[in-house]
């Protein structure tokens, strides 16, 4: 069999990290009482995690072959089986989704009070798609995890969203099926090619004609680069960002966005290293677009929500910049600043859903001199903020400084640019910062009418282990970095073998 | 001895007459009975093909097909009672309440 | 020469009484011309030793289904304002429809002269045996869900035709 | 080991004390932990100044902190004669100006913040100069940007004050973008970031030539002229100055800590540690010491006709790190730092007293309300003379030794130098005459303030005096340490301190020169002051009539040439604009929107026509099975 290493615990971890959120989505289906729901739904994500955690010890740094793997016959007679695993690249946004997955809990304790059942239903079935996608092996079960993703999140905007909910959730899912059916028809051609087989390790192992691969890369690129958002295709988030709950929102952005960026990494990258390479400059121009556009949108934002959307445009412009500058240093940098900015973009839309449960507006003109009220509020949303805009010694530096030097030494021009990013980013994060927290305090806030009480414990409990994250990446990154090391040498040495890039190693 | 294509030319014929009148008449009852009449046209072929075939099968058919038009003639005049107490007209071109 | 000479009249009888059955500006002549049709294509069963269904075509079609049309037509007493223009705007499209569909049928019949093998009820056997005794064996054997199937349509169909064309009492 | 890692480690142990338990616990003991972190710094900085100058050159790494592929940076530090210099400075001087804060800030709602942000700098700038790769210095360089940003905009709810913390940050990102790149460019030229490595095999790239946009530039040039690029940024030199004089939003302490003696000076420790590679390159040794030559009398003619005391000083301090820039330029490293060195004690004197002033008065900022406060305020007047008359380089004093170097050094290299050095002499003139416009106008003639105000008026606490004397002490005694060998025999013991990392003063010319040049510079000082001594003190009109004269200049140097102004108008106000209107408004909303919300509506108009073809005529559709039927038939007929 191909280089995979089945799973030797005693439990079949990842089936159960998976498919426990299901279980419990069902079991939620009997309870009655929300207080009961929501702990109940807090105890399963809590599970999901801890179940999880065997896969941290035991994984094996030094190899880049598919860890802790279970395959199984599903349907014999397409040759379908049911084959998942995990490997460098994959290891890190496990944890990142059971995380995020207990703060959206978390934070929906208060915000969410109608129809709470099924918006915990949603939220596990999500987590569930989520973790799906990043473990499956077999196009099959990859292409139903990646569809199951969407239903929840449509629910999730749809539903529990803000005015204009049901047209963003209706683009948000119009904009990712049309780019998934694309990605289907690549799968479907792909089965064919590879001989009546969905396994996509074998399938990576094939050599395609340059043609097909091209095709086949427009397929694929279609649907990550909608979820990406890359340049063109991004109109969808920021709708979708301003009109989700909170939870909607840091799901959407801590996890949903990295299916795009994580799918050039396993399937466009390995599989059709000609097409990349073919295609690799119009995507560093994407990406450079994204950066600049992004940020510069961010300067005439009015909404609160929808300025943090537009830097996440600009943040995943640097991951995907990192990611096809295809280098040891830029693939690095890109996985490590898509946890990064899971971790970041997470935590800035928690807080401006707690700050949201309090003044229930999210236009920035209606803040002002916060700082003086809500002092530990502000003091944690300046380190986030300055994560974002990649301050040394926070993770975001690390990210964005291996994505630049890797886009560097790719292309010197590609360094530059990418690097006029971070200026743009410390103008629009501190403008906002500014608007928002210093100057006169707002004068609807003085009269004490409208109390804005500072951080609860359950909110300090939300945000802590991403502010310890932040700087744990951002003082001793190697923790980290060290699961994505065989990995990504892995993927550039193949990349390299097959293309003869060998001068961008 | 009267060969077989005789007979099927001779419903091919009646068929034909039978689609004129349903393609042509305004009269919905007319158009009914164009329709009883393409039925009749397909018996004939039946049994014309039950006889020269030596097989009974044909006849059998034939006892089918009237039990159906005999159906579907009662349901469609009875569409057609009900309707008329709507609006009193049968002229094909008038009825158009499906009209999309 | 016999035969063929039967043949000929009820051809030209039979196309003749169709085109009477569809040109009739009033309903009732058409009924009545269907009449005549019926009883000439019963005729012609008999001639093809198919006496069971020459029975069935005088009692259900002569008798029952035009009856009912009689009825129908009684019913709305149509005669006075069907007397102007019979044909529907666009009849040539009708007409066109019809004769094309006579030239297919001759091409159809030219080209595919190909017939399946004969089954093994020879006329002499159903002679023998009596159309009505052949056709009870082979019904309630092989045909027998079929049969039941159609018991079911007409009873449908009686259901159907009481209930639509009752009375609305309700409003 | 410890103890050296100690000295940045103490006062970040004080920050994260004050800034968690701050709010509710600590409150307005907040110096309480503060100040005895920073005099462990101090003191631990003194002892590992005595192991470097007995010889010992300390390099250690304490973990590996960036690891991927060949990219590896550690996280060490490099003591060496000129960390150690580099030390002595910034400990001395914030232990100084923690104290005296504790008077300056009594009374302030953000007291313990005022502290946590103090202490956290004093952190970063600690690591930024003992860091052993460009990474780290990178990781302090922006840390000791955040905290400026943090301090400048300390009182953020006046919003002047928040927008200049926010344009300082900015202003620095600026240039910490082309030191970032400058350090990416070392690692890809030299495949390490560890001065050791770098600085050995620099010899060994001079030929290399790299292609930027097309065409062939020498790597060092380049490297040099990025790391430059982040030094101009820190250090408020020419292009990228105008943060610093609104940084004087700030509390005093912070102006005097940051912007006086220890940030502003990042970019002269950077551009000397760096010497090895700038020594290789001729281009960026000339540009480095235009830049320096330019800014400082660019600065000092600004500073000529400024009203707010601490405006003046502000311009001053640009124009003083200009002759930094200048001594480095012309490759008399040592004199920069020397020059550092003095001018961080009188410089931080000269805003404490100025702060003393402004706390004696209430926040009043304009000398022209000021006047007289000689006799009310004796101690920071005579402080403040003593570190004027450095300044303006009266032998004897700090000020003189180090500026008389640098010129010496200006004048001794080349011709290229001896422009610069005229540039330095004028500005030096300029130097002297704003130094006492200020003093005169300040503590001589009668009180031009508020009645309410006059009877206010006292001198400040013992707590802000003492350090005042301290730093006076410094101001007149740190000069002593570099006396030119011309006066006094090997009277140049920090040059030959820092001669191993920095290499022997370069350019050389006859004593006469020498004389020569010392002699101009003091009859420029003294000049200074007397043309100052006329103007505004013997006849008080003299400075209106020739404001009234040279109208257009006194307008073009008071709106410091405009150049807010420009930047306002070609950076800022045109990317605003493009943001808002051309890529939000028409690119956005018009182009991608149109095509998302334009299929749809496409799709919806097609169907409407669709929906006519059902008339709802039983004919049409008999006739279309008809006609369906003959098409099928047809087929199979034909096609068979």
């Amino acid at each position: 069999m191909e280089d995979i290493i089945l799973n030797h615990l005693d439990y079949p971890v990842l089936t159960w990290t998976v498919f426990l959120p299901v279980i419990g989505a069902v079991l939620l289906l009997f309870l009655r009482n929300a207080g009961v729901i929501r702990w109940f739904s807090l105890l399963i994500t809590l599970a999901t995690f801890v179940i999880s955690l065997p896969i941290l010890a035991h994984f094996d740094k030094s190899t880049y072959k598919m860890q802790f793997a279970e395959r199984h016959e599903w349907i014999t007679s397409w040759g379908i089986n049911y084959f998942v695993g995990i490997d460098g690249i994959s290891v890190l946004f496990i944890f990142l989704t059971t995380i995020l997955s207990i703060l959206c809990v978390l934070v929906s304790w208060k915000a969410v009070d109608t129809k709470v059942k099924e918006f915990h239903i949603a939220i596990l079935t999500m987590e569930a798609g989520m973790l799906g996608v990043f473990v499956s092996l077999d196009f099959f079960l990859f292409y139903i995890f990646w569809e199951t993703m969407l239903i929840p999140m449509f629910l999730l905007i749809g539903v529990w969203g803000g005015p204009q909910r049901v047209y963003a959730a209706i683009k948000f899912f119009l904009y990712t099926l049309v780019g998934s059916v694309l990605m289907l028809v690549g799968i479907v051609v792909l089965y064919f090619y590879g001989g009546r087989t969905l396994n996509i390790l074998e399938l990576s192992a094939l050599q395609y004609p340059f043609q097909l691969q091209c095709w086949l890369f427009l397929a694929f690129f279609a649907a990550f680069a909608v979820k990406v958002p890359m340049f063109p295709v991004h109109t969808w988030l920021p709708d979708a960002h301003t009109e989700a709950p909170t939870a909607g929102s840091v799901i959407l952005a801590g996890v949903l966005i990295k299916m795009g960026a994580y799918g050039f990494l396993r399937f466009s990258i390995p599989m059709f290293p000609d097409a990349t390479k073919f295609f690799i400059m119009p995507l560093f121009v994407l990406s450079i677009i994204a950066i600049i556009y992004g940020a510069l949108v961010c300067f005439a934002q009015k909404d609160f929500k929808r300025l943090i959307a537009y830097s996440s445009v600009s943040h995943m412009g640097f991951v995907t910049l990192g990611i096809f500058a295809l280098n040891t240093q830029g693939v690095e940098g890109g996985i490590l600043q898509m946890l990064n900015h899971g971790i970041i973009t997470g935590a800035l839309f928690l807080m401006i859903g707690i700050i949201y449960e309090r003044t229930h507006t999210r236009m920035i003109a209606d803040y002002g001199g916060f700082a003086h009220i809500v002092p530990w509020y502000s003091g944690i949303f300046i380190v986030v903020a300055l994560a974002s805009i990649g301050l040394p010694g926070t993770n975001g530096f690390i990210g964005e400084f291996l994505i630049i030097f890797g886009a560097f030494k790719a292309g010197k021009i590609l360094g530059f640019l990418a690097a006029t990013g971070i200026i743009l980013g410390a103008v629009y994060m501190l403008r906002l910062y500014q608007m928002v927290f210093f100057e006169k305090l707002n004068p609807n806030y003085e009269t004490g009418r409208h109390p804005v009480w500072d951080l609860t414990l359950r909110e300090t409990v939300i945000l802590t282990p991403l502010i310890v994250s932040i700087f744990w990446i951002g003082i001793y990154p190697e923790t980290f970095l060290s699961y994505i090391h065989s990995s990504a040498e892995h993927l550039i040495n193949n990349m390299s073998l097959n293309t003869g890039m060998a001068f961008y190693k | 001895m009267v060969p077989l294509s005789w007979y099927i030319m001779l419903s091919a014929v009646v068929f034909s007459i039978g689609v004129i009148g349903f393609l042509t008449r305004r009269n919905l009852i007319i158009v009914f009975i164009s329709v009883e009449l393409m039925l009749n046209a397909a018996n004939i072929s039946l049994v014309a093909f039950s006889h020269y075939l030596q097989s009974i099968k044909g006849q059998i058919m034939v006892f089918f097909i009237i039990t159906v038009a005999a159906a579907e003639a009662a349901i469609g005049l009875a569409i057609l009672i009900a309707f008329y107490r709507n609006n009193p007209t049968i002229k094909v071109d008038e009825i158009n309440l499906l009209k999309g | 020469m016999l035969p063929e000479l039967f043949f000929a009249y009820f051809a030209v009888t039979i196309t003749g009484l169709s085109i009477l059955v569809i040109t009739r500006k009033n309903p009732v002549h058409s009924v009545l011309w269907m009449l005549v049709l019926f009883i000439h294509i019963a005729a012609l069963y008999v001639f093809l030793n198919a006496e069971f269904l020459a029975a069935v075509q005088i009692i259900v079609y002569a008798g029952a289904i035009l009856v009912l049309f009689l009825f129908v037509i009684m019913l709305l007493n149509l005669r006075k304002e069907e007397i102007e223009q019979k044909f529907q705007k666009q009849w040539p499209l009708g007409m066109l429809a019809g004769t094309l569909f006579i030239l297919f049928f001759v091409i159809i019949l030219n080209k595919f002269a190909v017939f399946p093998a004969p089954g093994e009820y020879s006329i002499q056997a159903i002679q023998g045996e009596g159309n009505i005794m052949v056709i009870g064996k082979v019904l309630y054997t092989e045909y027998l869900l079929p049969f039941e199937i159609a018991s079911l349509v007409l009873l449908v169909a009686i259901i159907g035709a009481v209930v639509l064309a009752k009375k609305k009492i309700s409003e | 080991m410890l103890e050296y890692t100690l000295i940045p480690l103490l006062p970040l142990i004080a920050f994260v004390i004050n800034i968690i338990f701050g709010r509710n616990y600590i409150k307005d003991k907040a110096h309480w932990v503060s100040v005895p972190a920073v005099i462990g710094s101090f003191v631990l900085a003194v002892a590992a100044f005595m192991d470097v100058q007995s010889g010992k050159v300390i390099n250690i790494n304490l973990y590996r902190w960036i690891v991927s592929g060949d990219f590896n940076v550690p996280i060490g530090f490099l003591i060496d004669p000129l960390t150690a210099v580099m030390l002595i400075v910034v400990t001395s001087i914030s232990s100084l100006i923690f104290i005296y804060s504790i008077g300056y800030m009594h009374g302030d709602k953000g007291y313990y913040r005022f502290f946590a942000y103090l202490s956290l700098f004093v952190f970063s700038m600690l690591t930024l100069v003992m860091s052993n790769n460009f990474l780290l210095l990178y990781f302090g360089w922006e840390a000791v940007g955040l905290c400026s940003y943090f301090l400048i905009g300390f009182w953020f709810d006046k919003k002047s004050a928040a927008n200049a913390g926010k344009k300082a940050f900015i202003v620095n990102r600026f240039g910490d973008f082309g030191f970032g790149l400058g350090v990416i460019l070392v690692f890809l030229t030299f495949g390490s970031l560890e001065y050791t490595k770098v600085f050995s095999d620099a010899g060994s790239v001079i030929g290399k030539t790299i292609s930027i946009f097309g065409y062939e530039v020498n790597t060092i040039t380049l490297i040099c002229l990025l790391l430059f690029c982040g030094a101009v940024g820190k250090s408020a030199q020419l292009p990228l100055h105008v943060w610093l004089p609104d940084a004087m939003e700030g509390p005093t302490p912070v102006s005097a800590l940051i912007h006086a003696a220890t940030m502003v000076t990042a970019g002269v420790f950077m551009v000397a540690r760096c010497n090895p590679l700038f020594s290789l390159s001729h281009t960026a040794m000339t540009t480095v010491a235009v830049v320096g030559g330019v800014t400082s009398i660019f600065a000092a003619s600004i500073g000529l006709v400024q009203n707010d005391i601490k405006r003046i000083i502000a311009y001053s301090t640009v124009s003083q790190l200009g002759y930094m820039f200048l001594a480095l330029g012309v490759g008399a490293y040592s004199a920069g730092i020397f020059h550092l060195y003095t001018h961080a004690y009188f410089k931080a004197l000269l805003f404490l007293g100025s702060g003393s002033v402004i706390h004696a008065l209430h926040d009043e900022m304009n000398i022209q309300k000021m006047g007289g406060l000689k006799k009310y305020m004796p101690v920071t007047y005579w402080t403040f003379i003593a570190a004027s008359l450095s300044i303006a380089g009266i032998p004897g004093l700090a000020g003189f030794f180090s500026k008389d170097e640098i010129l010496w050094r200006a004048y001794a290299g080349g011709d290229a130098g001896r422009w610069l050095w005229l540039l330095a002499t004028i500005a030096a003139f300029m130097t002297a005459f704003y130094s006492f416009r200020l003093i005169f106008l300040t503590f001589h003639g009668k009180f031009r303030g508020t009645h309410e105000q006059e009877h206010h008026l006292h001198e400040s606490p013992s707590v802000m005096t003492i350090p005042l004397i301290f730093l006076a002490i410094g101001a007149v005694a740190s000069g002593w340490v570099g006396i030119p060998p011309l006066l006094m025999e090997h009277g140049d013991r920090i040059g030959e301190f820092l001669a191993p990392v920095l290499g022997p003063p370069k350019g050389e010319g006859s004593h006469a020169e020498e004389w020569m040049v010392m002699g101009l510079s003091v009859f420029v000082g003294l000049a200074g002051i007397f043309t100052a001594y006329i103007m505004y003190l013997k006849k008080t009109e003299l400075p209106y009539k020739i404001g009234e004269k040279f109208q257009a200049v006194y307008k073009l140097l008071y709106n410091k040439y405009w150049i807010d102004e420009l930047y306002d108008k070609t950076i800022v106000r045109p990317v605003l604009s493009v943001s808002e209107k051309i890529i939000l408004g028409f690119f956005d909303a018009k182009i991608i929107e149109g095509v998302v919300n334009g299929v749809p509506n496409l799709i919806g108009a097609f169907s409407q026509r669709l929906r006519k073809i059902q008339t709802g005529m039983l004919s049409h559709y008999a006739v279309a099975m008809a006609l369906g039927v003959l098409v099928i038939i047809g087929a199979v007929i034909f096609l068979k």
